[in-house]
């Protein structure tokens, strides 16, 4: 398979390390290279993605060394799925730094960013467990240095906890690896589902033990609860754009529990992430419904979509699965989609932030408005947009699972309080104040042209749109890319070569 | 004969450093404790190349060579650190 | 194709409407009523098609996956529906364009008015349960925005809140309900599902999907106890409350109770739940309509009533009461926008809306009065409107059924709820138009212009029709419905005015007979209504609403109190009890490797670092001390490597372990020196209880792993393909820059993203508030006042050079023996940063000719160059390549493509611990208040100070 | 050939440091280790701005061999004391050590060896450069070991350091 | 053969040297009285101690193991050229403390270092009575460990 | 006594004193103790390649016992990442100890903070 599959890794790393050597040059080098890399990446990816559809899974051995030994990229339907998402969310998000200067705050924004890129398009490709561990170092870091951009005390102490947090994770990460290491011999995940199923007993216990507490790290990344403590404060402290960067971060540690889950642990992990999935909805969207600031209540309106997200993962089974990666798109989209225009909100309001309060009227109001209420549609799950079609999803392939009322209330209660939330939200952030004079000369709302800015809020905003319209291929390609996680033994023979000579 | 000598050192090697960690320990002053740091990683250069001459291997030796240098080093930070409190300035 | 165009007009018109907000009000209600009179037009025109028993059908697919396909139906319901919708929505839009004020946005109203339109037609022409589900929450939405049309007021937004919680929660529960509906029937396309009735109402699941189907409905539908809702709603602009509270919005919840009367009804839940529900609202919202002043309000209330009216009859689960149902829906909806209409136009034209203050509008507003007289007479049943035939129907039908054995009680109440409905009607029509004139009103009222009254003339003119000509004017579109909601077979529709003395005309004279009592007994009734212990529903449902709120700030605010330590707490409890799980679960047997005999320097230098980690962890000492500690625990380590043949880690354990160290030492400089007791101590209790937990159960881990054979590992074709495969004989290094090079490729990117977010961090320390802090900071050690001492500065000259020197060979050799670029790296680092702690960060930092960032891009570059440049020889990606060359007088050297990769991972390391390290200590520099002379690389040079002084 | 050598004989040093690493000869390690030992100078020259003049020959040579004639007594003689004397029939003295020596490296040389060689360790400089603060171990009287020092290592750096 | 007895011998000496040194370093690090009489300890046989070991080792290796290794000199180089600076940074660093700290003078025998002859202070702790006193910080127990 | 032994105790220890440390409410012992959860990991991934005396991963023909060379690859890149992250968490935490004057990391109810930030 061609070399191709490895540039989502090269590009970024490439346009990263230019955009740093430019960084005393005009800073518009570093931005253009920076979104011209991502805009690049983009089409990569969709080509990637049309490869993928196929059904054929691209295999790249790194340094032509077979596949137990050396680290291969493999690229599947799910894989290119998420590239190809992680890219437009990227494209939208650079693009709205640049606009609103977010990337001058600071330093270092665009390599950071395009490390970031490269962290997580590494860990969508990789196909060895280890190297996985590698990425997501790369992306957290990455992403230390984009939730710190900016700075100031919130961010700060935020970002203490969350980088600890990640520090201790990371431990556990290795701890895992070790576990599986030195009871299977191998790291390729492929090679690792192989070799599992022929453990003897006495080692199975310790390849549980590491496989779950791998689950659990990756439950970490994703904010499952009790391990999702950090995201409020980490996401609603940072920049709005870079929190909408980071909606897709709690998605790579689901990512990572879609890979290795039936692939090696044969969804052992399951019965206790689907109740585990059930409190974090709830918890999350009472913190949505609490939340005093709109990005507070993104981050939590995140944590709780991310959480419906989870447990359709965990019920693993095909239907279910499928379910959940038509509802990932969209969860991502609509989170960063809020996030942006919550960026927007306090750029354009000009008082009192992102302060769910009363505030006179401004130019761009009802422009914001409309976005607002777009934003809560999405993530609330209601029609017309995608949340609504893989809300129903993920409802009827739960039926399946002994959990289903459980699911069913946690999931449809969930959703009255997230619409209730916003029209709160809404209403304050948006009909009281209207009835107020119009902006005085002397608040933003004088600034030139404010309302392209809204444009890659509005690019994610199409995005959800297409989905919805393209609802039926996109359900087909990811009931197809569900099937092809299931199947192991597919998977394991195109990753392994016919004759390894130490494989099982 | 080299054997048994070695042993013996690689015993007082061992004597040595459980001296030096009574005196990590006991301290009083921080200087003592630097002072015990600096003895054991000395006496580790030692405990190194003796292992080397147990395996008949020169594997170790950079080993030994770089904690030669950077005990030092650690030995000049923690030193700087209690004169003027700021390690590089 | 017909049925496409139909639903997609009113969004048309919606979007068109929402792109021009510039134009005029008159363009606006142009296009506004172009795109309704097509989309009527239209439906006139498959209209006889579908009444011919046709029903036209489209279906495209979208979901698959789910079964939600863009299916569109129209059968004999749906037209009688649409035509409501379209019809009504017509005349509203023209009254509209009259009512509102020059102020209002029109094109925005007109704009959400027809999207709610396009919601609502959609719902009827869905011919797919879930894209009815689509369809009826888009009109939760919808109604929302337009009830929350006048935001700046209080109700306005608290109405529209309260609606979309209650009917946007119903909806939710409808999801829930028709999801398990179409499970059940194996199919979500409603044609299909109409006809497995009597598999749904075998299921297991029927009671439930029932039940969260009929939440839906009577959420929608305003019935009790959901009904509070609907009276609140109506702070909207008054065309949106006639438009929705007569034939729309209130109306999609019965009308789904029809459409799916087919599959649900027949069963004795369907019965006690919509039968009961719908009479216990009828009489109940009749009696508050009663009481209320409001115009409005009494019209909201009326219409809860008129609703349950409805509910009750499709709850009864006759054909018969079905087609009652069918064909008060239709009366109720001429009648009620009338009458809202005509309240607007009271509220409009006399400037309340109070019906206390008003009164003796006959003479002056005679149309209106007119109007409004009829319709609300039709609403009380009276003859010869439409109103009294579906009614006399109702009556009919409950005399048919039985309650819970009972007979009486439903033809009681129904006769009580009769009589209340008089009772409003009476009072609407004699306490609004006649009675005394007042000698004052807000307004000067006078009858309005055409364009308002002309559109409730139209409705009272049909209400007035159908109540004369009923069979000829409705049969043909009440029929089919009938039929369709019962599954085609619609008993017989007479409806007539006079049908002799039957139980019906009985109960329907002793209802106006009542009703007029009622009015006559107004005054004490009214009395005796407000000694009622009645509570109001708003402040009830936003108590709830604030409870809730406050709920959830508690449970959010003490769940996410920020607390670090929890955090870690939690995430090492469920690692140890992941391991405890797997181990309980997975099965466990111990291994059968042979031991490694101790010896006893070993056993010394693990007590040494055992010691050392107790003193780290337990002992409460200064900062400092705990760091010469962790060099113990990072000495014996490295000792521990060499031990166990890992020479590799040993050397990397050292340097990092040095350079750690130096970072902690210039950080601490700045943080607080001494610990200060924070823990209380059952803290600490909890802390070392976890702590134990977690050691023991990493350390029962290893050795779990340790005693057993390792099985296989497919290092064995590392070690063997080192040499031959990967050019170098340590496998360890051959691993990382070959086999594995990818990972150390990310490992040094992640390793510059360190050093250059460290950067971006103390860039701008030194401004706002840590920079005050650091310029208020005061050195809280003693300091000495030698900076630079001289010993140290000349053997840091010395070492250097020999630093560079070994770091060189460390680098050389590694792809054979122990090194590599890394350790290298680290050493010249160490190298030049003993420079900057001898002689100064200012002295240093000027000649150390290297810009860190570039090297940490370039070593990146270089890295990532060799990795790309086996493309350009046909081999993958980071494919090393390696040959041995002999040139002339140096000889026989190996070249290898690797070391080029070393290369780049040396100059990121370099520079990446330099830009760490140099912005640290620099950090410090700015903590400085003495100003920083740089003199030269010692404070006391003496060759210096003997030429100052000779 | 100032810019290319700054330090002849660091780089000398340097050469014969990578021949002892590499523990084999081969000529191309030979020029690999030149071509290092020319490179590094040059750029630690920055480093090391003002070098003194120094006798690289035999004074050095001799110097060094008495150091470690020195260094091996003075181990068994601090053995010694350790082993065999009580801590309170120890007499430890600082010696203030007036210098005649100018240049840094000089008296960091002094320095170094006074505190490798008989139970001396050298402690400080004065803030004028004129003495040198030494800590000895067991000292019967202060002014002889002052003098012996001075004679012993002082005078022949003196000679080394011209 | 006899080379190699002579060797083994010389190597074995040379071992039981260095151990016996180290140990006696260490010895003295433990044992003697105040931190500028242990300084001697380790700056001395300490360093003599790897010395021999390392010099065996250069013996050794030749002799048995058949490579000639010189690793060992430049370790002995790198230990020469920092012991004394070692030390000395130590013993500037303890003076410090004991400057700062008056408490923990009494428990060196030698008192404290007079100033030198002329007059001029020692670098550690000059500027005794200079107006931009460093020491000017009001705390006792900045340098001074508090199990003392 | 075995190795094996050692190593795993040791690994224990190095892992209950770096949750201990972890655990207080200080910035600065918690980064130490993530310094001490790295070293216990570092040992615990380099064991899981089994204990070998003696026999360093240097290719040499014939050779055919030797220690397993992945885990210490594994291992090197652990550390190096790890000395990264740490280097990380302590500045940020030297850096927030300058922004807000404590070091505390035990949760302080913030929200007046949230609102002091958002107004600037």
């Amino acid at each position: 398979m061609s070399a191709l599959i490895a540039a989502p890794v090269l590009l970024p790393a490439f346009a990263a390390t230019l955009s740093l050597l430019f960084r005393r040059r005009r800073r518009w080098i570093g931005a253009g290279v920076s979104i011209g890399a991502t805009a690049l990446l983009l089409a990569i990816d969709l080509v990637l993605l049309g490869q993928a559809a196929t059904g054929e899974i691209g295999i790249y051995a790194l340094g032509d060394w077979p596949a137990p030994f050396g680290i291969v990229l493999v690229l599947d339907r799910l894989a290119a799925m998420m590239l190809v998402l992680t890219a437009a969310l990227a494209l939208a998000v650079s693009i709205h730094a640049t606009l609103t200067s977010l990337d001058r705050r600071g330093w270092h924004f665009h390599p950071l960013f395009q490390f970031q890129l490269l962290g997580l398009n590494g860990a969508f490709l990789t196909g060895d467990l280890f190297n996985l561990f590698v990425f997501f170092e790369v992306l957290l870091i990455a992403s230390y240095g984009l939730l710190l951009h900016g700075q100031g005390a919130r961010r700060l102490t935020a970002g203490v906890q969350y980088v600890i947090v990640n520090l201790v994770g990371s431990t556990l990460f290795l701890i895992a690896l070790g576990l599986l290491y030195g009871v299977t011999g191998t790291l390729n995940m492929a090679d690792m589902a192989v070799r599992a199923s022929a453990l003897p007993i006495g080692d199975q216990g310790l390849f549980r033990a590491g496989g779950l507490l791998l689950t659990a790290v990756f439950a970490l990344k994703a904010a499952l609860l009790p391990l999702h403590l950090w995201l409020p404060r980490a996401y609603s402290g940072t920049a709005p754009a870079v929190a909408a960067l980071f909606a897709i971060m709690t998605k790579v540690g689901a990512y990572a529990i879609i890979r290795t889950g039936p692939l090696i642990f044969a969804g052992a992990a399951g019965r206790y992430m689907i109740p585990a999935a059930l409190g974090t909805m709830i918890l999350g969207f009472a913190g949505f419904l609490a939340a005093r600031h709109l990005r507070v209540m993104t981050a939590f309106g995140l944590i709780g979509s991310t959480a419906i997200l989870l447990v359709a993962v965990a019920v693993f089974q095909e239907r279910a699965m499928a379910a959940a990666l038509y509802y990932l798109p969209h969860t991502t989209l609509a989170a960063a989609f809020l996030f942006l225009v919550t960026d927007l909100l306090i750029r354009w309001r000009g008082t009192e932030g992102d302060a769910i309060v009363v505030t006179p009227g401004y130019r761009g109001q009802q422009v914001l408005a409309a976005l607002f209420f777009a934003g809560g549609i999405a993530l609330a799950g209601l029609p017309p947009l995608s949340g609504f079609i893989g809300k129903l999803l993920i409802l009827q392939a739960t039926l399946s699972s002994s959990w289903w009322p459980a699911i069913w209330a946690a999931i449809l209660i969930t959703s009255l309080v997230a619409v209730i939330g916003f029209a709160r939200a809404g209403s304050t952030l948006f009909w009281k104040s209207s009835g107020d004079a119009p902006p005085s000369p002397g608040t933003s709302g004088a600034r030139a042209l404010p309302l392209k800015e809204a444009a890659p809020a509005g690019f994610l905003l199409a995005l959800m749109v297409l989905l919805t319209v393209a609802a039926g291929p996109v359900t087909a390609y990811m009931e197809a890319a569900s099937h092809q996680i299931f199947d192991v033994a597919d998977y394991a023979r195109a990753v392994l070569p016919p004759a390894s000579g130490v494989g099982s | 004969m080299i054997a048994a000598a070695l042993i013996i050192a690689m015993g007082c090697i061992a004597l040595a450093m459980l001296l030096n960690l009574f005196r990590l320990f006991r301290g009083p002053t921080p200087a003592d404790r630097i002072l015990a740091l600096d003895t054991l990683v000395i006496n580790s250069i030692a405990f190194i190349i003796l292992i080397g001459i147990q395996q008949t291997t020169t594997t170790y030796f950079e080993a030994a060579l770089l904690l030669a240098m950077v005990g030092f080093v650690g030995t000049a930070a923690y030193c700087k650190f209690l004169l003027r409190g700021d390690v590089v300035e | 194709m017909h049925l496409i165009l139909l639903a997609l007009l009113p969004f048309l018109g919606a979007g068109w409407l929402a792109l021009s907000p510039r134009a005029s009000r008159d363009v606006h209600a142009g296009i506004a009523v172009a795109h309704v009179v097509a989309a009527l037009g239209l439906l006139i025109f498959i209209a006889p098609g579908v009444l011919g028993g046709a029903p036209d059908a489209l279906r495209l697919p979208w979901v698959p996956a789910l079964g939600l396909d863009l299916s569109l139906r129209l059968d004999g319901l749906g037209l009688l529906f649409a035509a409501l919708i379209l019809g009504i929505g017509l005349l509203i839009v023209i009254y509209a364009r009259f009512y509102l004020s020059p102020r209002d946005p029109m094109g925005k109203f007109l704009s959400l008015l027809l999207l709610f339109q396009g919601a609502m037609l959609g719902i009827s022409l869905s011919g797919n349960i879930l894209l009815l589900l689509v369809f009826w929450e888009l009109t939760s939405l919808s109604s929302f925005l337009l009830i929350g049309f006048r935001s700046d007021t209080a109700d306005g937004r608290q109405g529209a809140r309260m609606a979309l919680a209650v009917t946007g929660g119903g909806g939710l529960a409808l999801i829930g309900g028709l999801l398990m509906l179409g499970h059940i029937a194996g199919s979500y396309e409603l044609a299909d599902v109409l006809l497995r009735g009597d598999i749904v109402r075998a299921s297991p699941l029927y009671p439930a999907a029932l039940l969260l189907i009929l939440l839906g409905c009577f959420t929608k539908s305003a019935q009790f106890p959901f009904h509070f809702w609907l009276p609140h709603a109506m702070a909207a602009p008054t065309p949106v409350s006639a438009y929705l509270h007569s034939a729309t919005m209130v109306k999609a919840g019965v009308f789904l109770l029809a459409r799916l009367w087919p599959v649900l009804s027949g069963s004795d839940w369907w019965f006690y739940l919509v039968g009961t529900t719908g009479l216990v609202t009828m009489v109940v919202g009749a009696a508050i309509a009663l009481f209320k002043n409001d115009l409005k309000a009494i019209l909201a209330y009326s219409t809860v009533s008129q609703l349950g009216l409805m509910t009750m009859l499709f709850g009864f689960g006759t054909p018969a009461a079905a087609l009652a149902g069918i064909f008060h829906l239709l009366n109720h909806s001429l009648f009620k926008a009338a009458l809202f209409m005509n309240a607007g136009i009271v509220d409009h034209e006399a400037g309340t809306r109070d019906i206390r203050l008003l009164g003796g509008l006959a003479r002056l507003m005679p149309i209106t009065t007119a109007l409004g007289t009829i319709a609300a007479a039709s609403m009380a049943g009276l003859p010869p409107f439409g109103g009294f035939l579906s009614k006399e129907m109702m009556l009919e039908e409950t005399v048919h059924t039985a309650w819970l054995g009972t007979h009486w009680f439903v033809p009681a109440l129904a006769v009580i709820g009769a009589a209340l409905s008089v009772g409003y009607s009476l009072r609407f029509i004699v306490h609004l138009y006649f009675g005394p004139r007042r000698d004052s009103y807000p307004a000067a009222p006078h009858d309005p212009p055409l364009g308002l009254w002309a559109p409730s003339a139209v409705l009272v003119a049909l209400t007035l029709l159908v109540g004369l000509f009923p069979a000829v004017l409705t049969g043909w579109l009440v029929v089919p419905a009938a039929a369709d909601i019962t599954g085609g077979t619609a008993s017989g529709f007479h409806p007539a005015l006079w049908h002799g003395v039957t139980p019906a005309l009985v109960m329907s004279v002793t209802a106006v007979a009542a009703g007029v009592v009622l009015l006559w007994r107004y005054a004490p009734l009214l009395r005796a209504w407000a000694a009622l212990p009645l509570f109001e529903a708003k402040p009830v449902f936003q108590a709830g609403i604030e409870r809730l709120v406050r709920a959830a700030r508690w449970l959010s605010d003490t769940v996410h109190d920020g607390s670090l330590q929890r955090q870690l707490a939690l995430l090492f409890l469920l690692a140890v009890a992941i391991g405890v799980e797997g181990i309980w679960y997975g099965g466990y047997s111990a291994g059968t490797r042979e031991l490694l005999p101790a010896p006893p320097i070993a056993i010394i230098a693990w007590s040494l670092l055992m010691a050392a980690t107790a003193a780290v962890a337990l002992v409460p000492r200064q900062r400092f001390v705990t760091l010469i500690y962790i060099s113990v625990i990072g000495l014996v380590v490295s000792l521990a490597f060499i031990h166990l043949s890992a020479p590799d880690l040993a050397l990397t354990q050292i340097s990092v372990e040095t350079v750690t160290i130096l970072l902690l030492l210039l950080a601490l400089n700045l943080l607080p020196k001494q610990p200060v007791q924070l823990s209380s101590n059952p803290e600490r209790v909890r802390n070392l209880v976890l702590g134990v937990a977690g050691g023991v159960t990493s350390g029962l881990a290893a050795w779990a792993v340790m005693t057993r054979e390792p099985r296989n590992p497919i290092s064995s074709f590392h070690w063997a393909n080192s040499y031959s495969g990967g050019g170098g004989t340590n496998v360890v290094n051959v691993t990382l820059v070959d086999f594995r090079a990818f990972d150390t490729f990310g490992e040094i990117i992640v390793l510059g993203i360190a050093a250059l977010t460290i950067f971006a961090l103390l860039q701008p320390a030194a401004r706002g508030v840590s920079g005050q802090r650091l310029r208020a900071w005061i050195a809280d050690l003693p300091r000495s006042p030698e900076r630079h001492p001289m010993m140290f500065a000349v053997a840091a000259r010395l070492l250097l050079p020999l630093a560079l020197m070994v770091g060189l060979y460390v680098f050389l050799r590694g792809h054979n023996a122990p090194g590599g670029g890394f350790i290298a790296g680290l050493i010249v680092s160490i190298a030049l940063l003993m420079q900057y702690m001898a002689s100064g960060f200012e002295w240093a930092d000027q000649r150390r000719q290297i810009d860190e960032h570039a090297l940490i891009g370039f070593g990146v570059i270089i890295a990532a160059l060799t990795g790309v440049g086996s493309l350009v020889f046909g081999a993958p990606l980071f494919t090393s390549a390696f040959g041995y060359v002999s040139w002339p007088i140096v000889g026989k050297f190996e070249l290898a493509t690797a070391m080029l990769f070393d290369i780049g991972v040396a100059l990121a390391v370099i520079g990446a611990v330099m830009l760490a390290l140099a912005e640290l200590s620099h950090i410090a520099q700015r903590a400085q208040k003495e100003p920083v002379e740089d003199d030269g690389p010692m404070d006391i040079d003496p060759a210096k100070l003997r030429g100052a002084r000779p | 050939m100032k810019r290319l050598l700054p330090h002849p004989g660091l780089t000398a040093m340097l050469l014969l440091i990578w021949m002892l690493m590499l523990n084999s000869f081969s000529m191309g390690g030979l020029l690999l280790g030149a071509f290092f030992a020319v490179l590094i100078p040059v750029y630690t020259a920055a480093f090391w701005p003002d070098r003194p003049a120094m006798r690289w020959e035999l004074p050095l040579l001799r110097f060094v061999l008495l150091v470690i004639r020195d260094i091996i007594v003075a181990n068994f003689h601090v053995a010694r004391l350790i082993l065999f004397r009580r801590n309170r029939d120890l007499r430890p003295g600082w010696l203030a050590i007036p210098l005649e020596l100018h240049s840094a490296e000089a008296i960091t040389l002094l320095a170094g060896t006074i505190s490798l060689t008989p139970g001396t360790v050298s402690v400080d400089i004065s803030t004028d450069g004129r003495h040198l603060l030494v800590h000895a171990l067991d000292v019967a009287d202060v002014n002889a070991e002052i003098a012996h020092i001075k004679a012993r290592y002082e005078r022949r750096l003196l000679e080394i350091f011209r | 053969m006899t080379v190699t007895v002579i060797a083994d011998a010389v190597i074995a000496g040379l071992l039981l040297l260095g151990g016996g040194f180290a140990l006696i370093g260490s010895w003295g690090l433990a044992k003697l009285p105040s931190l500028m009489s242990r300084l001697h300890g380790p700056t001395k046989a300490t360093t003599l101690g790897v010395g021999s070991c390392l010099v065996a080792s250069v013996v050794y290796f030749p002799v048995h193991g058949g490579v000639w290794t010189a690793h060992e000199l430049l370790i002995t180089l790198f230990l020469f050229i920092t012991a004394p600076i070692s030390a000395n940074l130590i013993a500037k660093a303890y003076l410090h403390g004991c400057h700062t700290a008056p408490g923990e003078q009494s428990m060196m025998a030698e008192g404290m270092p007079d100033a030198a002859e002329n007059g001029a202070d020692w670098a550690t702790f000059g500027y005794d009575d200079a107006e931009e006193d460093p020491l000017s910080v009001p705390t006792g127990a900045g340098g001074k460990d508090p199990s003392a | 006594m075995s190795i094996e032994f050692l190593v795993a105790t040791a690994i224990g220890a190095l892992t209950a004193g770096g949750i201990y440390l972890c655990l207080r409410a200080r910035t600065f012992p918690v980064v130490l103790g993530l310094a001490m959860l790295s070293y216990a990991i570092n040992l615990f991934l380099f064991a899981m390649g089994r204990l070998v005396v003696g026999k360093p991963p240097i290719y040499a023909k014939g050779v055919a016992v030797y220690t397993d060379p992945l885990p210490q690859a594994l291992v090197l890149t652990a550390i190096v990442i790890s000395f990264g992250m740490t280097a990380l968490a302590l500045v940020l935490a030297l850096r927030t100890f300058l922004e807000t004057g404590t070091d505390q990391v035990d949760g302080t109810p913030d929200p007046d903070l949230l609102d002091r930030e958002n107004r600037t």
